[in-house]
């Protein structure tokens, strides 16, 4: 029997109606409730779905009653968060049910940002596109098509990326900070490693991290606040210890054992004073470097000439008093900290943030990777691990006819990977100017999809004059964001509580593991899911696409993907952990149950848990981590030595290289970890250094959910805008209070925000969230505060190919 | 009574009376409300003692009030009818 | 009959305050909007408190996480004139909405600033009525409303284990907050029961409660941050 | 009081009845203006009612502003006049008979006024009678229910009491008047002076008089209970009972003096309350003026010398932070101004006398500001802190409740006289008689014989 909410709240009501009678306890309360009960029990259902409001992966439970999603909950047996989940997912409902949702597709009917929008058929849409992207084939323009994508992690990634690859153009970009499915280029270039990060946190017994804000938005929040817990009071043995390097008081700074404030861009110093003090003290791990590393003492190659090693250059050049000033970090900290390093072993470096540290940051991330190698951090519980892949079906392969494989060829729209860019696998901050100047082709059609960069991005106003150089844009955001309002056509996606979703999630942890996500509900509006639509444009386009594209939808693209995982013969579906211990216990002891006759079976499981895990990934031994040509941990990289030629070839020569990439090292100390001085700051009473930073609670994507906005953080109450963070001191001498507004002043522009005055943030420093500050974005994101990235001086990370935002010089004066 | 404004006896005494059961009301009514709150916290178990103790004051307190009111009323009233008709105008 | 109460281990606590949005969910505790919010009219019943002391770069921040405490000595019981806030036999300090009659005394009284009031009727747009829990009543304006220890879970708890003819395990009453939980810093149990987790964790050397000498007796404890000592 | 007087006493008294029987145009319009202030108020809390209490500018922490300010200020108002008029007719002071009516009057009008502002202050008004319904009698607010309605009926009763006599000399007056007269013969309880009767009379105001003291008293501690009871830093004190019915008597007396002045203004009553009436009332002000400040010294010096950290706080807000203009303009006000003025004989004029009580009224409304905001705006756990700002709203039922409280006082000036005509014409008959007896009861009796010891001994 079914019953209206509408009944079941009258119900409820009825009891607290018995209540104010004047019976007091709750026995008399339940009598009340008991009827209601009967009828509630029925209708709830737990759904499992996948968070995708950060690229965490966290497994999420939803409630269900009478089709309506009321609650968001972690999925208890997900291994990323075990239950646990953070505020962003459990504020996923709000976007469910946000009233300014795009109900139906869009086509616009203004000039383009004006705002006027004429609702069409998903037939109509669909045809359009079709029509589109067929012109351009016929014309072997298929490179001219460009796909943004935003920071998600879901199977929708490989999908996109078979999508261009299968039509034709290399144009697939992806516009984010976070790599998690990406190695991480220290690793790479130090360890060979080919597989995304891992860290063994859980077992670690010291974490010292450079600016990774490992509590508020690193790659995995919920993964690493359950290790968090866990290390602290959880694990038998010594509760783990914490160092955080941050220019800014974060909440992981306060929460760590000790706080190392450190000037900004300089960590690379700070990790190669730490060096220093390591190996003059002989407490490095000997066994480890003298087997496995290189480049650790002076060294001859083999046409006999000789190179410094990494010992020499740090015991030459980064004495503690020379790093003390650098980075402003007391000398006896510098020394307690290596020491700490070493004796607490096993130790982790993180050296994996986000954003840049700064231009050329590959050398930070290396000095700070070198750590690790000192320490031996690597091929034992508590240190470095690697993920394994996920064993899914492998997709039907793509046969390419002649003129896909033509536009395939075309050198990317953004230059990644190419000159300069060697290193970088995405160059959004070449993007917009290449665009503009239709270098190296003009650009014919736009995709965005799940991605925002006329907010996200410093270089708003040169996107947007580029933007008017493409034809036709389409957007896939289920909200009218900023982007897509200069969009031609919306074809609004659904949020992730409604659809299918599959992810082999990448995490910080060793284990790999599949997430499995059903759509907790019915669409609210005609939305549809854009993996559906891309199928559906595939199979119209026909040809090879449409082989490229053999699913009937993304329901049936996730059974003929998963039915790897049944074959693979390893992992399981996850279960209690009572029942994975007894499981691996017998593994141990060679047995393996096989718990699922059929794929069905395993699918029905599948979906009624959730995820599938392997926890074997997380054991990883030395040989494992280490897959340099030499075979062993490069302090001196030669993988960086090859890039670096192979792109001098490219751009004519090595000294124009290095200085496009404004590098002043030159030899050796190319490849090795080094640290290059940071301009001078320029110094005025009322001239500071931005740092930006991201809140746990708010991204520019959960802007639009008001509990989030109720809740920004929890070092400031601050709701519904962002503020600008100055030091106590500075502050009073500027006359500014706290709670003034303040004009915060770039080269590039000025905006208005809230001022706080903290004792926490250092004198030289302002600090502002990301996160508001939309133009757009429906009623709950628009005009709350500003957007920091108004007043970013783009500095660009060119290795990286991606925007520094934290650095600029502002002006801050009292409004 | 030369006065044809002027109500008869009776029908002042009426109203005067009238005046007095509506203080009756109240202080009976403010009485029975405290012995409801008496009620409730012996009930509910809610320190019985100190909701006593309170009334202990209060209603004798009230039930004073009332009884001076009541004094005077009649007092007046009645001193006036044992003096005779005070009044020559 | 058991005695609830939690124990919230500060050294794992992280601040992200998953457990204050879980509560706004599971509680249909409504938004304010901008406006209300700059006038200090959230209504948030479980908040994250925190204090910094010193001054860069000699600094210390302390989070702690304060639900209602659910004192056994309620100052907010011993103030309401009408019996709207109660403490219940099982120890929860419960409050019947539609009895308030909106004099916020019992704010004034409570030292932990735990008890929020409505000052309006707070609408939010009809389609995130959706989202509603149909478990929890909706309260509306004029009314002083705080944390129930989500008690509709218990009741529900009861109803199931009733349904099944058995009696109702400690453990599957468990707080929406404690529930989500990331880091696994909440605890919630029966200190009735002295082998359960909360009664093993409050015995600890680093247990505390807030504002410990008013003499509320909270049952909600505090562990301090620092080295280990409980048994978990 | 035979009834051969009444006659006289019409023409000699005649000032007293004029605003009964030729009211003024003057005072007619000013009470319409004061209706029509009242009836803005009463906008203002539909305006309330309908939006909520958010209508208000009360926040999370200050979750008491204005509304209870007044409330409490109102209530100690309410102290002017019972207490005392009590107090002063306890002590047969002879210079009270002009003064008492007009106390009690002021009692009874500012207590509906103040209660009235506790509905205003309810979140959910239509509920308040949930509190005789599931009333607690645990909560301190049940007993400033129990005890101002105890306190109303008393000064009620207190008021009617002596009004008996000069009723049924209005009834005698105003016979021509059909339903005036009716009234006062209803009210009059058939009084014809007989000796009896006086009697009953006098022993009945004896007895509330002495009844009506504790009565007074217990309202103002059990409404600071309301602040001492909680465990809020700088509320939970004990010293608050008395310091609240120390604050309640000055600022009752201030009114008292304030409304004095005024009436004596406009119904030209100089040859009834004379300067040496506001001379004394002075002289009590000025010590009531310093016992509010020994109470607010102690108070404000145990809180600073112990040095609990929430204490400070709240303390450092009132003394050098967010509350220190209110906290300083109040020291002054009630303080400063009438030490300066009141402490001198020359200045204890009419003219100084009113600037003083002004003075009082003002600071003694910013005491209880001071007294309920500060606190709430600091909590003791780290708590953003809040900062109040009244709403328009608000202030229009501030000003609704002064303006009706005028009103009311007014419009009972219309129906009864403002002062006691019979007591005034009891003090000429007995009063005189009476005090040259106690007088004479005080000194030594052998004053007689000691003046003529002297001549013997000169002779």
């Amino acid at each position: 029997m079914r019953i209206s909410r509408r009944h079941f709240l009258k119900m409820f009501m009825g009891a607290v109606a018995g209540l104010s009678a004047g019976c007091t306890d709750f026995e008399k309360i339940s009598t009340g409730w008991r009827s209601s009960e009967k009828w509630g029990n029925p209708l709830e259902e737990w759904i499992p779905s996948i968070c995708q409001q950060c690229i965490g992966g966290c497994g999420l439970l939803v409630r269900v009653i009478e089709g309506r999603a009321v609650k968001v909950v972690g999925n208890p047996l997900h291994p990323v968060n075990r239950g646990g989940i953070c505020p962003k997912g459990l504020a996923g409902i709000q976007s469910l049910y946000d009233p300014d949702r795009i109900q139906t597709p869009l086509k616009r009917a203004g000039e383009r940002g004006e705002g006027k929008w004429q609702p069409i058929s998903w037939e109509e849409a669909t045809a359009i596109v079709v029509e589109r992207l067929r012109g351009l084939k016929e014309k072997r323009l298929t490179n001219s098509l460009v796909i943004i994508a935003g920071q998600f992690q879901d199977l929708r990634e490989p999908l996109l990326h078979r999508f261009t690859d299968a039509y034709g153009t290399p144009n697939y970009i992806r516009n984010r900070c976070f790599t998690p499915n990406e190695v991480s280029k220290a690793h790479f270039l130090m360890q060979g490693v080919t597989s995304p990060l891992g860290y063994d946190l859980m077992n670690a017994g010291l974490i010292l991290s450079f600016g990774c804000s490992l509590l508020e938005a690193w790659i995995s929040p919920v993964f690493q606040l359950r290790t968090f817990g866990h290390i602290r009071q959880e694990r038998p043995g010594n509760r783990g210890r914490i160092y955080v390097v941050d220019p800014r008081f974060s909440v992981s700074a306060s929460k760590a054992d000790q706080w190392i404030p450190i000037r900004p861009g300089t960590d690379a110093a700070l990790a190669l004073g730490m060096a220093y003090v390591i190996i003059q003290e002989g407490i490095y791990d000997r066994k480890f470097v003298e087997r496995n590393t290189f480049g650790f003492e002076d060294w001859t190659d083999g046409e006999g000439k000789s190179h410094v090693g990494f010992k020499t250059l740090i015991l030459n050049e980064y004495k503690p008093f020379t790093v003390s000033s650098i980075t402003g970090v007391p000398v006896e900290d510098i020394f307690s900290l290596a020491r700490a390093f070493v004796n607490r072993r096993p130790a982790i470096a993180l050296g994996e943030k986000g954003l840049s540290y700064r231009p050329n940051d590959i050398y930070t991330r290396m000095a700070i990777h070198s750590l690790n190698g000192l320490s031996g951090s690597l091929g034992s519980k508590g240190c470095l691990t690697v993920q394994s892949d996920v064993p899914l079906t492998a997709w039907p392969g793509t046969e390419q006819e002649e003129s896909v494989r033509f536009g395939n060829s075309q050198p990317r729209i953004d230059g990644a990977g190419q000159g300069k860019y060697v290193l970088a696998t995405d160059a959004m901050e070449n993007l917009p100017g290449n665009i503009l100047a239709g270098r190296p082709y003009p650009v014919e059609v736009l995709f965005l999809f799940h991605t925002d960069p006329l907010f996200s991005h410093p270089k708003r106003d040169t996107f947007i004059k580029a933007f008017e150089k493409i034809p036709f844009i389409v957007s896939f955001s289920p909200f009218l964001d900023e982007t897509s309002h200069h969009a031609d056509l919306i074809l609004p996606d659904h949020t992730f509580l409604e659809r299918w979703q599959g992810s082999p999630v990448r995490h910080s942890s060793g284990f790999s593991l599949f997430s499995l996500g059903r759509p907790a509900v019915e669409p609210v509006h005609s939305t549809r899911d854009s993996a559906d639509f891309l199928i559906e444009v595939a199979r119209r386009l026909g040809g090879g696409m449409a082989k490229a594209f053999p699913w009937k939808n993304s329901e049936d693209l996730l059974v003929q993907t998963t039915k790897g995982l049944y074959h693979s013969r390893e992992g399981y579906v996850v279960s209690l952990p009572e029942e994975e211990a007894f499981r691996q216990f017998l593994e141990k002891a060679g047995y393996r149950i096989q718990e699922t006759r059929s794929f069905e079976i395993f699918w029905d499981s599948l979906s009624a848990k959730g995820a599938w895990w392997s926890p074997a990934g997380s054991s990883a031994e030395v040989r494992k981590l280490i897959r340099t040509p030499s075979g062993k941990f490069e302090f001196y990289s030669n993988t960086l030595k090859n890039q670096m030629k192979r792109a001098a070839d490219e751009v004519g020569g090595m000294e124009r290289l290095l200085a496009d990439l404004g590098l002043r090292a030159r030899g050796d100390r190319l490849y090795l970890p080094h640290y290059d001085a940071v301009e001078a700051q320029q110094t005025a009473e009322s001239i500071f250094t931005l740092n930006t930073y991201r809140l746990m609670s708010m991204s520019g994507v959960t802007a639009a959910q008001p509990w989030l906005q109720e809740t920004l953080a929890p070092h400031v109450a601050e709701s519904w805008e962002n503020w600008v963070e100055i030091n106590s001191e500075r502050a009073r001498n500027l006359g500014i209070r706290d709670g003034d507004r303040v004009w915060i002043e770039s080269r590039k522009g000025k905006i208005r925000l809230k001022a706080r005055i903290l004792p926490t943030v250092a004198p030289s420093l302002v600090h502002i969230p990301f996160g508001q500050g939309h133009r757009a974005y429906g009623r709950w994101a628009r005009g709350r505060g500003s957007n920091p990235n108004d007043v970013i001086m783009t500095l660009e990370d060119t290795l990286k190919g991606f925007g520094i935002l934290s650095g600029t010089q502002v002006k801050i004066t009292k409004a | 009574m030369t006065n044809q404004c002027s109500w008869g006896e009776g029908k002042i005494f009426f109203w005067q009376v009238v005046v007095l059961v509506t203080f009756y009301v109240f202080i009976f009514g403010v009485v029975i409300w405290i012995l409801r709150l008496i009620w409730l916290s012996w009930q509910l178990k809610d320190v019985f003692s100190g909701s006593i103790g309170i009334s202990l004051v209060a209603i004798p307190l009230f039930l004073f009030l009332l009884g001076v009111y009541n004094y005077v009323f009649w007092g007046i009233l009645l001193s006036r009818k044992r003096s005779g008709q005070g009044r020559k105008d | 009959m058991a005695l609830w109460g939690m124990v919230i281990d500060l050294d794992k606590c992280t601040a992200c305050q998953a457990c204050l949005i879980a509560c706004k969910s599971e509680n249909n505790v409504p938004f304010v909007g901008k406006q209300q919010a700059d006038r200090g009219r959230i209504i948030s019943w479980l908040e994250i408190i925190s204090e910094t002391e010193g001054e860069y770069p000699e600094v210390r921040t302390r989070f702690i996480p304060r639900p209602c405490l659910h004192c056994d000595n309620p100052p907010c019981v011993k103030v309401c004139p009408v019996y709207a806030t109660y403490r219940n036999p099982e120890g929860i300090v419960a409050q019947i909405w539609e009895r308030c009659i909106g004099c916020r005394f019992c704010m004034a009284a409570c030292p932990y600033a735990a008890k929020y009031f409505n000052w309006h009727q707070y609408r939010i747009p009809e389609s995130m009525e959706k989202g509603f829990n149909p478990d929890v009543y909706v309260r509306r304006w004029g009314v002083v409303e705080k944390c129930t220890f989500c008690s509709h879970r218990l009741l529900r708890a009861r109803d199931r284990a009733a349904a099944e003819k058995r009696e109702m395990r400690a453990d599957e009453y468990v707080p929406a907050c404690v529930e989500v939980c990331p880091s696994k810093a909440m605890y919630f149990g029966d200190l009735n029961d002295p082998d359960s987790v909360v009664s093993v964790l409050g015995r600890s050397p680093r247990a505390f409660h807030l504002l410990e000498d008013l003499g509320t007796e909270p049952k909600v404890t505090y562990l301090m941050e620092g080295e280990r000592h409980a048994l978990l | 009081m035979h009834s051969s007087r009444h006659r006289l006493n019409f023409e000699e008294h005649r000032i007293l009845f004029d605003p009964i029987q030729n009211p003024r145009r003057g005072i007619s319009i000013f009470m319409g203006i004061l209706l029509a202030i009242t009836a803005w108020g009463g906008f203002c809390y539909i305006l309330q009612w309908r939006y909520g209490l958010g209508a208000s500018g009360l926040n999370q922490p200050v979750l008491w502003g204005f509304y209870i300010t007044n409330f409490v200020f109102f209530i100690g108002i309410s102290h002017a006049g019972t207490l005392i008029s009590a107090i002063l007719r306890m002590a047969k002071a002879e210079w009270r008979r002009p003064i008492t009516r007009m106390a009690e009057v002021i009692t009874v009008a500012v207590l509906y006024i103040g209660a009235a502002n506790i509905i205003f202050d309810l979140g959910r008004p239509e509920r308040a009678f949930f509190l005789f319904l599931y009333g607690r009698y645990q909560s301190p607010l049940l007993w400033d229910a129990s005890s101002i309605t105890a306190y109303l009926t008393a000064s009620s009763v207190f008021l009617y009491l002596p009004l008996i006599p000069d009723i049924a000399i209005l009834r005698d007056r105003f016979a021509d008047r059909k339903w005036l007269h009716r009234f006062y013969q209803v009210f009059s309880f058939g009084w014809d002076g007989s000796p009896r009767q006086q009697k009953v009379l006098n022993i009945g105001i004896t007895i509330m008089s002495v009844v009506v003291i504790p009565i007074a008293v217990s309202v103002h501690t059990v409404i600071s209970y309301i602040f001492s009871m909680t465990l809020q830093p700088m509320w939970h004190s004990t010293i608050f009972g008395p310091y609240f019915v120390c604050g309640a008597i000055f600022s009752g007396i201030a009114a008292l003096i304030v409304m004095m002045v005024v009436l004596r203004k406009i119904y030209h009553l100089e040859p009834y309350l004379k300067p040496i009436h506001f001379n004394y009332l002075g002289i009590l002000l000025l010590v009531m003026s310093l016992l509010w400040f020994y109470f607010t010294f102690s108070e404000y010096l145990t809180g600073f010398f112990g040095h609990e950290p929430t204490e400070m706080r709240v303390f450092w807000s009132k003394v050098t932070g967010t509350y220190a203009p209110y906290f300083w303009t109040m020291v002054f006000f009630n303080f400063v101004v009438p030490v300066l003025i009141l402490s001198f004989r020359r200045m204890r004029t009419i003219g100084g006398v009113l600037v003083a009580s002004i003075s009082v009224l003002a600071g003694m409304w910013l005491e209880r500001f001071t007294i309920i905001v500060p606190t709430l705006a600091n909590p003791r756990l780290p708590f953003p802190s809040g900062i109040y700002f009244p709403t328009w709203i608000e202030w229009g039922l501030m000003l609704g409740s002064f303006s009706f409280f005028v009103f009311l006082y007014l419009l009972f000036s219309r129906f009864f006289p403002i002062i006691s005509i019979w007591e005034i014409e009891e003090g000429r008959e007995v009063g005189l008689e009476e005090v040259e007896e106690r007088i004479r009861s005080y000194l030594p009796e052998t004053a007689g014989t000691f003046n003529s010891r002297e001549k013997e001994r000169s002779t």
